[in-house]
């Protein structure tokens, strides 16, 4: 990073990389996203509420939600073997568990609703990505939702906090925050920490990232506009 | 019961319209839905493509990197071709281990590319018996609208011919990569998968799904550059009539050719 | 290949190697049949039609066929692992979609039949020869059959088309295209092919695939009326 | 609910029948099936044996070839023992990984024959830690009918009788075949295995899938050729008396000098 | 072993190793035992009679026992892969078929007795050390019992048996027999071999063993009435 | 049904008391349950601890051995950290394949002892890139009351503190056992991890199996000797507010300090 803050891809610390989402890019999904954010390409299917298979998971006082985070072969520099590892088995249940704060799940009882996320290309901060495109294929698959789920990390690179951490400064970085809110709610669904960080420097870390996550939202919002509003397609 | 129903109704349907030279969606019987190929859609792998047959759409990447060869293979680099359709393309679809029909998928993609000697594995060898180039081509389908086959194939087909193959030295016997370095893939023929079902009397090439869900017999055919048959299967839960098969073979190579002119444009 | 089309195993090139072979070799099975086709040395037993098993399986319109392709350890020249292969998974798919032409499940709803192969020695033409076996023991069970399969590979070596490719000539051979017809129907039930044919090639190789499908289907027959015309046995 | 009822039937006709000294296939207590062994029925394989004990039928085959030895026993040769029932064999055998029956079978057919030491394995080493000549020997139950443990020991020491063992030199620190040459077994003893089944008070030899559905417990007993007892395993769901155990050590020697001498026609 | 019959461990030939028996260490299992036996430490915990999940396994005619011996990753020297092995998939059978016929399950049908075993270090002997605890447990579990089962194994070790072969003893030693009896009924219920013994070592090596597992059974009952009538703890 | 209505008398129950600033245990909000902790309880092991925090009960042990460096890492030793619920821990843990639930306790337990650096890894290579140290940190819960988070760390870190790491000499390229020398672990910090539920709005230290069953989320901060924050896990199916979260880790540090101070005691 430059004296004055440019790092190594030319973005400010306070700067999120490009991000670009688009809604209903799936057929056979009853709600799909597909988002670019840096590097990562990451498509969002969802299906549901539906019966549950196996039928003894089903629950009669509510609904359930079910999240696949996967990642492609060819996502990743050395190919990937695509049975899922435990690494991505505990990003699908954090995921889910980010999402869930913004469905109304008890209005669904008996049935599930599958999120399936696939990491097409995957660069810094892919759960976070992964989250954002989720969370617009819910609202594409026309579920109700009491907020969006808006996701993006913040971190530490040469000792300075820094939005939304890419692969390069994952690799050499001191610190990485994914966090997820629902934008309207005001809560915070997603955490977590990886490296070292000063009570002040996690408290400035924190909020640097909430404020990416307002930014990813306005992403989010225009995605389903264009989606429903302004394109006749569906 | 219910959907006993539909399914004979969604035959008739079929039936009706092909006594009159007719498909459900407007398409002639020896007519495939368009196609649309796209490469370079994962920058980050060696190779990559994203097709679009009709609905069906499909997402395919190419890693290379060093590897041992194969017992008794020593001589030939490694070529290893999967297919996987994601959760998220069919409601039907549920994470999990392959089922026979994902497996038969891919091995039915990787015969056409290896039978037809499409890459030429020799030229792969780092050092003979101990150190080659691996080639993995993978293929996630992500809208499954029939014709699997044929999409992931074209596909598969379509990410080879986009990629580089990086260049490897040998220092103290293990493989390492020269930065900057790159070379086309040493392709010799292009393959072109043709998939045609029967219903009933008719011979239709590239099934949508509704075509595909009352079937009677469905067959794979891969034909090479130069016009020779080199990878079949046959499948579904009935059979062909001998001339049934010869059509066939004759509607794979015609119906091929346009498809290899569009992948042509790819080399 | 001699000039003269004499082959490395003395087989002309319309020859087929020796096939025996005998029904109902099973005490525990409903039917069976037990063959030597070439160095093949294949057992099928089927059981059915009977209850499905998970009961979530059984459909209610038809019957369903199940179909198991498996080699012993033992029966190729480098041990193989027991856990079954991709190869043999989809040998058993294409194996069962073989044989179900030949069947009338749907008037069997709701049950399930079972058949199962055991390749206890490999030699070229193992799923042609399985096929043949798993026949006869579809007839040994006594389970209604439209026609009987027949089946057997034809393929391209040194140049020349030849019935019933062999090992050996497999290793060094041009082509393979295993073929199985339902006799009296006249469909072809099964084919597959490796390797490059002319068109020319193609039509000549599948007629001759079809004419040592016709000779496998006498041996079938003798296998029937030796296990119940000619034994006291059963 | 009925099928508890057969069950009770069945127990009480074999008791009855045990009461006079019968079986219900007209054995003596104390006798076998008729065991009927046949070698070199896989000609492909190292050694092989086709066994019938009664209505249970078993092939074994046994493959020879280089391996790495184990961890800490460089020293030896590898022997690995395997059983399978085949779902061929037994109408409730279905596809999958081993149930905890099938893994008791392997291993009890295994420590029969590395127990007695019946295979001098120290004569298997190719260059001490790191080559040694592995020695597989699988058996595939094809008919089950009752005591699968006698069988499959059998045919697996048939068949390693019936084997040649492939010479390899080394080359380069790797084995390599040598052509032609082959030698027997390095066999030290050999080893009988006689299964008991306990019904009520009676001890019965060699029991049948009948009597199995009903046993109170087993017991399998695996004698060397020496006259000592070097294997044993006690399975079911209730117990032996102290008797009755020394009863079966007696059984299992005088019942195996029969079967010992049948296996000693095959070296 | 000095000519006196003194093993490397200070043992006469007929001595057990130290054992010392704690019914009740878990709080969420229905019954537990943690027993230390040599070097060895093992913990039982049993739960039931329950529901049987999956459901098709229940049996309307009895209640069924299940039983798990696993062994920690850290209980034997060369760290164990915490998959179950083979080996430990046998000794499950073996321990469940040792302990069933102390149990009258038929008073219970459609219920199911699950008892786990976890080998926390293992020493020679595991399997018998295993089952002393897991009888214990299953009495504390007040599940109702014909008799405890107690469980020794007896050896030969240069040229003589002995009584309880621990894990050095194992290792040169020349057999190994484990062995369970119900005391009160005076069956046995486990019995396995492995090594090489004489028709009258046989003998010699049964009776050993029974010896042992008397003494064992005197320790197993001290734990049941310290837990039951001189603590006040449950 | 009945099931949801207990939980919702529960969750009153709780929320009651916590409007008082009690809870179900007589704790405070802010107090964790007794900590005892007895390390060398596995002399086998390398290193040992057994952790009760309330009746939560963990056994951990430690585990070093020569390894193979992972790829691109070739001068760190390797640490693997594990956890498991055995099924006697817990009604209604099945034994099988680890749960996602589990995955994350082992993962969240790993990431606390990793990303602190507890362990200087570069103090365990033998040879660079191709043979160091590992060790294995394994964690077995027997008793599942609440908080399994906490409690494997602390009985994670406790084993690596009491454990001594047995000395290895390179003969042959390879790593050979120095009988008898051994050393401590190269221990650099003292990670303590906290996890803190919130149930309505109020945050609670250490949770219950009670509390868990009705918490709206859950968080665990772990931080290092010199009070920064190294590792973080937000669960559970609600969010917390900003607040929440700056007040959390506060706690995380102030409840933290006292547990330090009890494993400084093993060093």
């Amino acid at each position: 990073m430059t004296e004055d803050g440019i790092r190594c891809d030319g973005r400010r610390v306070d700067q999120l990389r490009n991000i670009s989402i688009k809604a209903g890019v799936l057929k056979n999904a009853d709600g799909s996203a597909y988002i670019e954010f840096g590097k990562n390409k990451i498509l969002a299917g969802v299906f549901g509420p539906r019966d549950v298979h196996p039928k003894h998971m089903a629950n009669q006082d509510t609904g359930i939600l079910r999240c696949r985070y996967h990642m492609s072969p060819f996502s990743v520099t050395e190919r990937k073997n695509p049975a899922p590892s435990r690494r991505e088995i505990e990003i699908s249940k954090v995921l889910k568990e980010a999402l869930q704060p913004a469905l109304i799940l008890k209005d669904f009882p008996r049935t599930v609703i599958d999120v399936f996320v696939e990491v097409l290309q995957a660069d810094g901060g892919s759960r976070c990505a992964a989250l954002d495109a989720a969370a617009v294929a819910l609202a594409d698959a026309g579920i109700p939702m009491r907020d969006l789920v808006s996701a993006c990390a913040a971190g530490k690179v040469a000792d300075r906090i820094v939005l939304d951490v890419n692969n390069e400064e994952d690799q050499e970085g001191q610190a990485d925050m994914p966090v997820a809110i629902m934008p309207n709610v005001g809560k915070v669904t997603l955490m977590q920490l990886d490296g070292i960080l000063t009570p002040e420097e996690y408290k400035t870390c924190l909020q640097t990232a909430i404020g990416g996550c307002k930014t990813v939202y306005e992403v989010q919002r225009r995605a389903l506009v264009e989606r429903y509003f302004e394109s006749g397609e569906k | 019961m219910g959907s006993a129903i539909l399914d004979q109704l969604r035959l008739d349907k079929i039936l009706d319209l092909l006594k009159q030279g007719k498909r459900l969606d407007g398409r002639a019987l020896d007519e495939q839905r368009p196609l649309i190929i796209e490469t370079g859609v994962i920058p980050k792998a060696n190779g990559s493509a994203r097709v679009k047959l009709g609905n069906t759409e499909v997402i395919t990447g190419v890693k290379v990197q060093p590897d041992k060869p194969f017992p008794d293979l020593g001589d030939k680099g490694i070529l290893i071709c999967t297919a996987e359709i994601l959760p998220l393309a069919d409601p039907h679809v549920e994470p999990g281990p392959p089922t026979e029909e994902v497996i038969e998928l891919a091995r039915v993609v990787d015969r056409g590319i290896r039978e037809t000697e499409m890459i030429d594995l020799h030229q792969l060898v780092l050092i003979e018996n101990k150190s080659v180039v691996g080639i993995f081509i993978d293929s996630s389908v992500i809208d499954s609208a029939g014709n699997l086959f044929d999409a992931c194939s074209y596909a598969s087909v379509a990410a080879v011919l986009s990629s580089t193959i990086p260049k490897y030295e040998i220092k103290d016997e293990a493989p390492v990569l020269v930065e900057g370095v790159t070379s086309k893939p040493p392709v010799k023929t292009l393959p072109v998968s043709v998939t045609m079902a029967r219903i009933g009397d008719y011979i239709i090439v590239d099934p949508s799904k509704e075509e595909e869900m009352c079937m009677d017999a469905r067959i794979t055919i891969t034909t090479n550059s130069t016009g020779n048959i080199c990878a079949l299967q046959k499948g579904g839960n009935d059979g062909f009539s001998v001339d049934q098969l010869l059509k066939c073979s004759e509607m794979a190579l015609s119906v091929g050719t346009k498809i290899r002119k569009q992948l042509e444009q790819l080399m």
